[in-house]
């Protein structure tokens, strides 16, 4: 807290506090102490803030306060990254996209937690607990594997951890039931594709891209045409998921298909022995690429034009025009609620489709949401109650609160809880995916990497060029920018 | 003969007739903007509706939930737009009766006494205000971060201050070139010495032009978004930053409630657009063009 | 009249007395002083809030600073501005943003123009008429991109439904390069040929009525009567709001950055995108620095031109 | 001790020298009208006397003292301005009031001069209005008001009368000639309307490019213009100037003009003027001074009549002489007619002549 702006806020504070003395009789021991998080505005990190004012109270007998600063989403980067290098060290924890790890940690601005933990018993049964993908993806930096923390366990002998999760987030497929449970619709489905629409959750863990596409053929309908039970209102389309130009909104789709294909991407962990030409444009990564953009055609247009986002799919789901969309876990609760959604009554959640591979679906898929890190401008008193901070949000019983607001743990415990699915109906779904996921690169060229891709991704999705020509593209602008950066040598 | 006693109008103006088709026109060049103001008044499902719905019940909820939002407990609580609204109204206002007080003054002296190299300063100074905000932003961080004046109110007054100024001073000047100078000789004749002609004289004529200046800048500064979104803290976020938060969260576009904060902010938009019609084109080409 | 012989002394003695107190407050309040010391506090806070920043900037772009880099940056002299400068990347944005500028402008003039003429007349209810139609330039960009995108969305948009009523088919503006900057360029002269729109009516309303007169009576044509008569009083006026609104819209950001994200690719990538990406995203502090400079060349090359016309027409009175 | 005394005093705005070390005094109850062209410097004479321009060069006397260097709020002079300069957010008593304050005038005082004033200009009925309500006559009326409400050392002008119509302004010169009659101070009017200069002015100073070319009573200035500047300056329609050559030095002095020769009488045609046979010189005449004769001869102007305009009583008549134009006025216009030939005598005694240098040769006769 040493380095506080003079706010307004702060101004009347410190009058109200020169006055205190004179109104209550304040422990002599007990000092304030304000913990500030960057976040996004959203219903996680809300319920955080509401949480922790009902019931958060500092063991150290201080009197410590969590204030969150919210941001909205869309320019949560600009003004956490303006602030970090400005320096202007206001933040005690902040809330970082994975990705940003690197970036920020390289920038000497992330506290590395390694000798924190190693000290702290209760730390470490909580590192024990979370789930590896997670700890892989949101803690370790540079990148251990999610194998690699599974074979260890706590703690890995060459990690360096930062993290823990704020907000663990995978892919679900939502779909209408009135549709895929319609016993009219499926009978002429059996009779064009031999197989049966999924109508359970349970229905989908054998479907692959190729009933996918089925169903993008089957639910293709025109203004006026017989849908479900009913009539089309306008155009209706049978599926859709992220393939837009801004942020990483098709990068996080297109890399599951390059996993499940057998494909890759650049891998950080092996720097600077592995190759990114060859790798990210190989054949596995073509075929998967092609496969991602071969879908586009039966989703709805607006495929075409490059801005078919996570937001976008979700309201056209929520419209009730698409039958079946993969999308976030964090997206679901607007769709169930009938303030927002016209198909509220008519939404289920399940896995989403996998490829099929040596007999197997593969259903890796990119992991999102976002850990919560320390900064590294705070004196020991003020870690300490951070830690303290996270413990609490750590523990069984916040966590298990979080889910039930709506929100998603990492707590093995918490996931292995016996009415853990009856929470909310994705989490089966998010449960199972957790133990696909894989995250993309940590490093600090990052927003490079991820600028360039998806311009050259966006290219192939409006049909200027080929998955070949795309993957081309991006091979060779990250051998060379890499191989600037000293992560590539040979 | 009625007809020909319309055919007889004097050049210039027109009637009833003339305002419909005209009113038509403006119609559909405003809506895009009515369009905005309706989905106010919508659900989602309505503001997203195909085919759109010109008729639908109307709802106040997005305009509550400007200032109200439901927790997870299902309580409802403040979502700090008023805190950002007094913040924008507090920060907009002290920038621009600073800006006001300091590009006044500069302006007097640029109009009344001209210094060596006038045109230059004046030239300078209008360039600082061309200039995209992308070429400033970074230095200015970069100042800000050593300074430390990030996240305080002085900080981003000071900056605003410096965002209005170059708008004020040619506005300003531009309303003190056009006073007739006899009058200030007069006052001189008269007995006042240079500061009651400023104050008592030049001044007062100005007024119209001053509340003019105040209310663009002011309009200015309440829709900057980058500065504010980047040099404000927690307890300085002002409105622009709360309306970027209805355009991605959970649920990406909040339709209703972006049009709701758009709608509440046109009110004093339209009355400035009525009342200041006359210095509008002084006001949206920072007074370099007079008439 | 009461007799007036006897105050002039008192008056000059008065303003003897003036004249004799001394300290820096009188200093500071002499006449040849009152021009600096009116304009000072102005010049030192923009210096401190821009004209130091811009410096600090220029001295940046001679290094190889990355601001998420604890390296300590070394000297690079003209490296950036080669970088930038031989850069294919940015003379596109400059292309990108040309192009987006001359449609942009050319349609703004021609809007403009057509609702001045439709405003230089007086009529019942002009004035909320006119208030109507100035309501796009009020507004923020961020809210105009955002519904424009809305409008555009071949399902949930008016746009693709309108055109839908007629052809059957969902409408795709944004699927080529050229439909997005289409989409971009309609967006920004919707919001601002209502300030070409003032500027002409300006122009117009200064045609003094006598000359239409006169032009009745000699029975000029209606486009005779134009070219003679109201071209001659708005020509400067056109070119003004031709300069002004290139320079503005030289900046294009929101529009581009949230209607089409800059895509399809990089089609609708403007220069001052480019300049956030390298600055905010890339961390190339230094080389957007550079860039940046580039930029502020421009930017006052058109000032000025702008200036040299404002002055010029003041002149001619 | 005069009432305003002005000693060399030269204005130079860059290079160029509105004002050329012009002196002049103006006595305690005397009205000055300074008259020229525009662009003459006569404006800005009157600025500097205000002390709203700084003399470049010279000395400026108000009631004896030197106020060369003191601003003008400390010269206590009164000034209306060309365009009025009323204060337009001051109410027409305000506006008149202002000046007051700062002399420091009591509540009661100040009313009781408001009152006075109100009633020798007539405006009672227009003091609580504002300036923008009033007419353009009524705005002059409060100009001129506001001037004489003080006790100034002085009283300045500048184109009092030139905005308001032509009905109007005669009402008004009388007006202002009597208020300011009753004052007895120094007064400076400039104009550029000789008419005013002559009707309202004691002495008139005729201005041209910054210098003073002639200074004296409005009817001397008239009949005895120093120069041809002057001569062409003052009267309506414009004096006759045409050039000659001196063509006999013998008794009286004659000049030619074309094929016509005049010879003048009277004190001109006394010798000791310096001219000598075959000197250039300009002949002025008078329109008014003009007679017809029959035929040509000694002493008469032959010409084609090359227009007749008639001008109610009189007719003028513009007469195309090989030398120039030459304009009579003659009150019988019967048997003229425009292509005939016309011969015009000018009486004796209303010839002016002029050196080549331009200067007046001689005296008024």
């Amino acid at each position: 807290m040493e380095h506080k702006p003079m706010t307004l806020k702060r101004t009347l504070s410190v009058l109200a506090l020169t006055a205190a003395p004179f109104l209550v009789a304040e422990s002599a021991w007990a000092k304030d102490i304000t913990i500030r998080m960057a976040a996004p505005d959203w219903g996680p990190t809300r319920f955080m803030q509401e949480h922790a004012n009902a019931t958060y109270k500092a063991p150290s007998g201080n009197n410590v306060q969590l204030e969150i600063d919210f941001i909205p989403w869309p320019n949560f980067f600009d003004r956490v990254n303006a602030s970090l290098n400005s320096g202007e060290q206001k933040y005690q924890m902040i809330v970082s996209d994975s990705q940003w790890l690197g970036t920020f940690i390289e920038s000497g601005h992330f506290l590395k937690l390694n000798d924190l933990i190693a000290a702290d018993a209760e730390l470490q049964a909580i590192m024990n607990n979370l789930h590896p993908a997670l700890v892989s993806g949101y803690s370790t930096y540079p990148n251990v594997s999610a194998a690699d923390i599974e074979k260890t366990g706590y703690p890995h002998p060459d990690a360096n951890y930062y993290g823990f999760p704020q907000f663990p987030d995978t892919y679900v497929t939502y779909y209408r039931t009135d549709l895929f449970c319609d016993e009219g619709e499926n009978a002429t489905f059996k009779a064009a594709y031999g197989s049966d629409l999924p109508c359970n959750p349970d229905d989908w863990e054998s479907i692959t891209w190729d009933d996918w596409e089925n169903f993008g053929k089957h639910f293709a309908r025109k203004s006026g045409e017989k849908l479900g039970s009913g009539t089309a209102d306008g155009d209706f389309y049978g599926i859709a998921y992220q393939a837009a130009k801004p942020l990483d909104f098709s990068t996080m789709q297109i890399n599951a298909f390059f996993w499940q294909f057998g494909g890759g991407i650049w891998d950080e962990t092996t720097q600077p022995n592995s190759p990114a030409l060859g790798v990210v444009n190989s054949a596995e990564n073509v075929e998967g690429f092609q496969r991602f953009l071969d879908l586009l055609e039966y989703a709805p247009p607006i495929a075409k034009t490059g801005q078919m986002g996570i937001f976008e799919i979700q309201d056209l789901f929520m419209q009730g025009k698409i039958a079946a969309i993969v999308d976030w876990v964090a997206l679901g609760a607007p769709v169930i609620d009938p303030a927002t959604s016209k198909v509220h009554d008519r939404a289920a959640f399940a896995v989403p489709p996998g490829n099929m591979r040596d007999g197997k679906i593969d259903r890796t898929g990119n992991l999102g949401g976002q850990p919560f890190v320390l900064t590294t401008w705070n004196d020991d008193e003020v870690i300490k109650e951070a830690l303290d901070v996270v413990k609490w949000w750590l523990s069984e019983e916040t966590q298990i609160a979080a889910v039930k607001a709506g929100g998603q743990s990492g707590l093995v415990s918490v996931l292995n809880n016996p009415d853990y699915e009856s929470w909310a109906p994705w989490n089966a779904q998010h449960k199972a995916m957790l133990e696909w996921q894989k995250d993309l690169w940590h490093v600090p060229e990052f927003f490079e990497l991820l600028t360039q891709q998806q311009e050259e991704f966006d290219k192939a999705i409006t049909g200027q060029i080929s998955a070949q020509e795309a993957l081309d593209n991006v091979a060779a602008f990250q051998d060379e920018l890499l191989r600037d950066a000293g992560r590539i040598e040979d | 003969m009625a007809y020909r006693k319309a055919a007889f109008r004097k050049p210039g103006q027109a009637g009833w007739l003339y305002s419909l088709v005209t009113g038509v026109i403006a119609l559909i060049y405003f809506f895009p903007v009515l369009w905005m103001i309706l989905t106010a008044f919508k659900t989602r499902s309505d503001a997203l509706a195909i085919p759109p719905k010109l008729f639908f019940t109307p709802t106040l909820d997005n305009f509550k939930s400007v200032f109200f939002r439901d927790t997870q407990a299902g309580d409802a609580v403040a979502t700090g737009f008023v805190q950002y609204f007094v913040n924008s109204a507090f920060i907009g206002g002290s920038s621009v009766i600073l800006a006001l007080i300091i590009g006044t003054l500069a302006a007097y002296a640029f109009s009344r006494y001209p210094l060596k190299g006038n045109d230059t300063y004046m030239f300078i100074i209008l360039t600082t205000r061309m200039l995209p905000p992308i070429v400033v932003i970074i230095p200015i961080f970069l100042m800000f971060r050593v300074t430390g004046l990030s996240g305080s109110y002085i900080g981003i007054i000071l900056l605003y201050t410096a965002f209005n100024l170059p708008f004020s001073i040619w506005m300003m000047k531009s309303f003190f070139d056009d006073l007739n100078p006899e009058i200030e000789d007069s006052a001189r004749l008269d007995g006042s010495n240079d500061w009651k002609v400023f104050f008592r004289i030049c001044l007062p004529q100005v007024l119209a032009g001053l509340a003019a200046t105040a209310v663009f800048a002011l309009i200015l500064t309440w829709n900057e978004f980058l500065f504010a979104l980047l040099l404000t803290g927690s307890d300085t976020r002002t409105v622009p930053v709360a309306m970027a938060n209805t355009i991605g969260g959970e649920i990406g576009v909040d339709w209703g409630l972006l049009s709701a904060i758009v709608s509440l902010f046109l009110i004093p938009v339209f009355i400035v657009t009525f009342v200041l019609q006359k210095q509008l084109l002084r006001g949206v080409t920072f007074g370099t063009i007079r008439k | 009249m009461a007799d007036l012989n006897t105050s002039g002394a008192g008056a000059v003695s008065g303003a003897g007395s003036v004249a004799k107190s001394g300290g820096l407050l009188a200093w500071l309040n002499a006449p040849e002083r009152r021009g600096p010391l009116l304009v000072a506090p102005a010049l030192i806070t923009l210096f401190v809030m821009n004209i130091f920043p811009l410096l600090w900037s220029f001295g940046l772009s001679f290094f190889n600073y990355r601001a998420n880099r604890l390296t300590v940056p070394s000297f690079k002299g003209l490296d950036n501005y080669e970088k930038v400068l031989t850069d294919p990347v940015v003379w596109e944005r400059f292309q990108t943003t040309g192009i987006i500028v001359g449609a942009s402008v050319t349609l703004q003039l021609i809007f403009g123009f057509l609702l001045a003429l439709l405003f230089a007349k007086t009529f019942p209810l002009r004035r909320i008429l006119l208030m109507l139609v100035l309501a796009p330039m009020m507004l923020s960009f961020v809210s105009v991109a955002i519904f424009f995108k809305l409008f555009y969305d071949p399902t949930l948009g008016l746009l693709s439904w309108a055109i839908g009523l007629f052809t059957g088919e969902p409408f795709i503006l944004l699927a080529t390069p050229a439909g997005s900057i289409a989409a971009i360029v309609i967006a920004d002269a919707w919001m601002w040929s209502p300030f070409v729109m003032l500027l002409v009516l300006a122009g117009l309303v200064s045609v003094p009525t006598y000359l239409y007169e006169a032009a009745e009576i000699d029975r000029a044509s209606p486009w005779r009567r134009f070219r003679t008569i109201t071209f001659p009083y708005i020509k400067s006026l056109l070119l003004l709001a031709l300069l002004f609104r290139t320079i503005e819209t030289f900046k294009l950001f929101d529009l581009s950055f949230l209607i089409t994200g800059g895509g399809p690719g990089a089609s609708t990538e403007t220069v001052a995108i480019y300049a956030y990406r390298l600055g905010f995203q890339f961390f190339r502090t230094s080389q957007a620095s550079a860039l940046a400079y580039l930029i502020l060349f421009v930017v006052i090359v058109l000032t000025s031109i702008y200036l040299y016309i404002v002055n010029r027409r003041n002149e001619e009175g | 001790m005069s009432g305003i005394s002005l000693k060399s005093i030269t204005k130079q705005f860059g290079d160029l020298t509105a004002v050329d070390a012009v002196t002049f005094d103006v006595a305690d109850d005397e009205v000055l009208c300074l008259l020229g062209p525009s662009g003459c410097g006569k404006t800005t004479t009157l600025r500097m006397i205000a002390g709203l321009e700084n003399a470049t060069d010279g000395e400026i006397y108000l009631s004896g003292q030197d106020m060369t260097h003191l601003p003008a709020r400390a010269r206590n002079v009164a000034m209306a301005f060309q365009f009025y300069a009323l204060y337009p957010n001051l109410t027409v008593s305000d506006n008149l009031a202002y000046p007051l304050h700062a002399e420091g005038d009591s509540t009661a005082d100040i009313a009781a001069k408001l009152r006075d004033i109100a009633q020798v200009l007539q405006m009672d009925h227009v003091l609580d209005r504002f300036p923008h309500q009033l007419s353009e006559g009524e705005k002059q009326r409060v100009a001129v008001g506001r001037c004489i409400i003080r006790r100034p050392n002085c009283f300045l002008f500048d184109e009092p009368l030139s905005r308001l119509d032509v009905q109007l302004r005669e009402e008004m010169r009388s007006d202002i000639k009597k208020v300011l009659s009753g004052l007895s101070r120094p007064t400076v009017i400039v104009t550029h309307d000789q008419l005013e200069a002559m009707t309202m002015g004691d002495r008139i100073a005729v201005m041209r490019d910054g210098k003073v070319e002639q200074i004296g009573a409005p009817q001397d200035v008239f009949n005895n213009p120093a120069n041809i500047f002057v001569a062409g300056f003052i009267g309506t329609p414009q004096m006759n100037l045409v050039g000659g050559i001196v063509s006999g030095i013998g008794g009286a002095i004659a000049v030619s003009i074309g094929q016509d020769v005049i010879e003048l009488t009277g004190e001109l045609a006394q010798p000791g003027h310096g001219l000598k046979l075959g000197d250039a010189v300009t002949l002025g005449m008078r329109p008014r001074s003009a007679s017809l004769e029959s035929e040509s001869g000694q002493g008469i102007l032959s010409g084609t009549c090359e227009l007749i305009e008639p001008m109610g009583a009189e007719t003028l008549l513009r007469i195309a002489h090989p030398a120039g134009q030459i304009r009579a006025i003659v009150t019988d216009r019967q048997g003229l007619k425009e292509g005939g030939t016309i011969h015009v005598r000018f009486a004796q005694g209303s010839y002016r002549l002029f050196h080549a240098d331009g200067n007046r040769i001689g005296d008024m006769v």
